[in-house]
């Protein structure tokens, strides 16, 4: 339905009761990710997020189609952020909404698991002096590797 | 070979994160021709242009899009794409 | 960490706000489930919801300290309304933080999934002049009866 | 039988939704002896009020709480305790 690629900082409570008024469901779930204070690196100042705008936008909007047909959505939100990320900030924001919980919670996490390797943005993790590429998790790939086979909602 | 024009005689390359960093360059244009016809192509023109060309569009992990798709290497390439090069993703 | 059961309408934008600033966390999930305009009844006018206040903090307290033990959860908030609500109102509002987002979406789920049948609230259709208690379903007992083996997060 | 006292000498019952609307009453409280030492002791003592009360609870779903836990009905009552009686709950 809406998908937001943008440098500027989120607002959560804002994104969360523009989305409950607009799209009238029984069962709304989302989710927050947020710069974590350690990663790769031991300990994080702050995060670089590199993005590919275009191919981003076209992706989670995939990813939502996909989700919508998986799941009989109402409505769902991606907003991502990229450029220069202090620790605490939200990275990522999803919103599903759905006339029953089971699939509002499947379809949300559906799109961050997939997003998470499937959107083309890069984290670049800044300690001090020192930085370096965020390496993709084995938990990511396997979590991703979750929907492959259908819409298990396992 | 680089074409500073935007038009339906060129295709579009894009570079990020780690490739970006090892090519030095975060994009730009090459008149297309049928010798640029699949993505295989078009990274053997590009990895002509030196050892640290050549080393990171041979990187294992390598994904490549065309019009903001991933695609395989055999993927075809005509007039005005846009392709891209990069390592794997790690958003959300 | 926080439960709410009020009879007052619940602001939903305010609530996930001064959660995600007051327990600032990498993964944060959160669900709201609204009144229907149908349910046991073809078309439901509005839900009245009786409630045992006393019995539904201290049952929805003991599931917060259980998901916390399950999942590691650094913070949660339970609100739930009684009283008369209209069709598209918060009846309930269930939030998560975590490190992970595997955990704070498992926790989320299963608070939700538990409080639907261990929390003393019952649910009273009303459609014109007629009205009805709402009988339990078995997709909510079977949803419930997931979390009994322990900490599966399936 | 029925005491208006709240103290120490007396159990306080609670009825919800369908049981409520049954007995017609919200609660009650009764002084404690030690032939309301169980929950189905008490149930015995609330059932010989009439036919409403003992249909109510008779009823096959009934759900008794001590003290704001779910109990069994061999579950003890002592002075002061607050049970409760309803149907299972359909919250969230």
């Amino acid at each position: 339905m809406t998908v937001l690629v943008t440098k500027d900082s989120i607002d959560l409570g804002n994104l969360y009761q523009v989305f409950v008024e607009r799209y009238p469901s029984a069962a709304v779930a989302n989710f927050a990710g947020h710069v974590r204070d350690h990663g790769d690196r031991e300990s994080v100042d702050c995060l670089e997020l590199e993005a590919y705008p275009e191919m981003a936008i076209s992706q989670l909007t995939a990813l939502g189609v996909e989700a919508t047909s998986r799941y009989g959505l109402h409505a769902w939100q991606v907003v991502h952020r990229y450029g220069e990320l202090s620790v605490g900030e939200p990275i990522v924001w999803v919103a599903t909404a759905a006339d029953h919980r089971a699939d509002a919670f499947a379809a949300c996490e559906f799109l961050m698991d997939t997003l998470k390797t499937d959107a083309p943005f890069w984290k670049r993790e800044h300690s001090g002096q020192e930085s370096s590429w965020v390496k993709v998790q084995t938990r990511d790939l396997e979590r991703k590797a979750r929907w492959l086979g259908g819409s298990d909602t396992a | 070979m680089v074409s500073q024009g935007i038009g339906p005689t060129v295709i579009t390359i894009k570079f990020f994160s780690l490739i970006r960093e090892a090519v030095e360059v975060e994009g730009l244009s090459l008149e297309w021709s049928p010798d640029l016809s699949s993505v295989a192509m078009v990274k053997a023109e590009l990895s002509q242009r030196g050892a640290n060309w050549s080393d990171a569009l041979s990187h294992p992990n390598l994904i490549q899009a065309v019009n903001h798709k991933v695609v395989f290497e055999d993927n075809a390439v005509a007039d005005g794409d846009e392709l891209a090069f990069f390592p794997p993703m790690t958003g959300g």
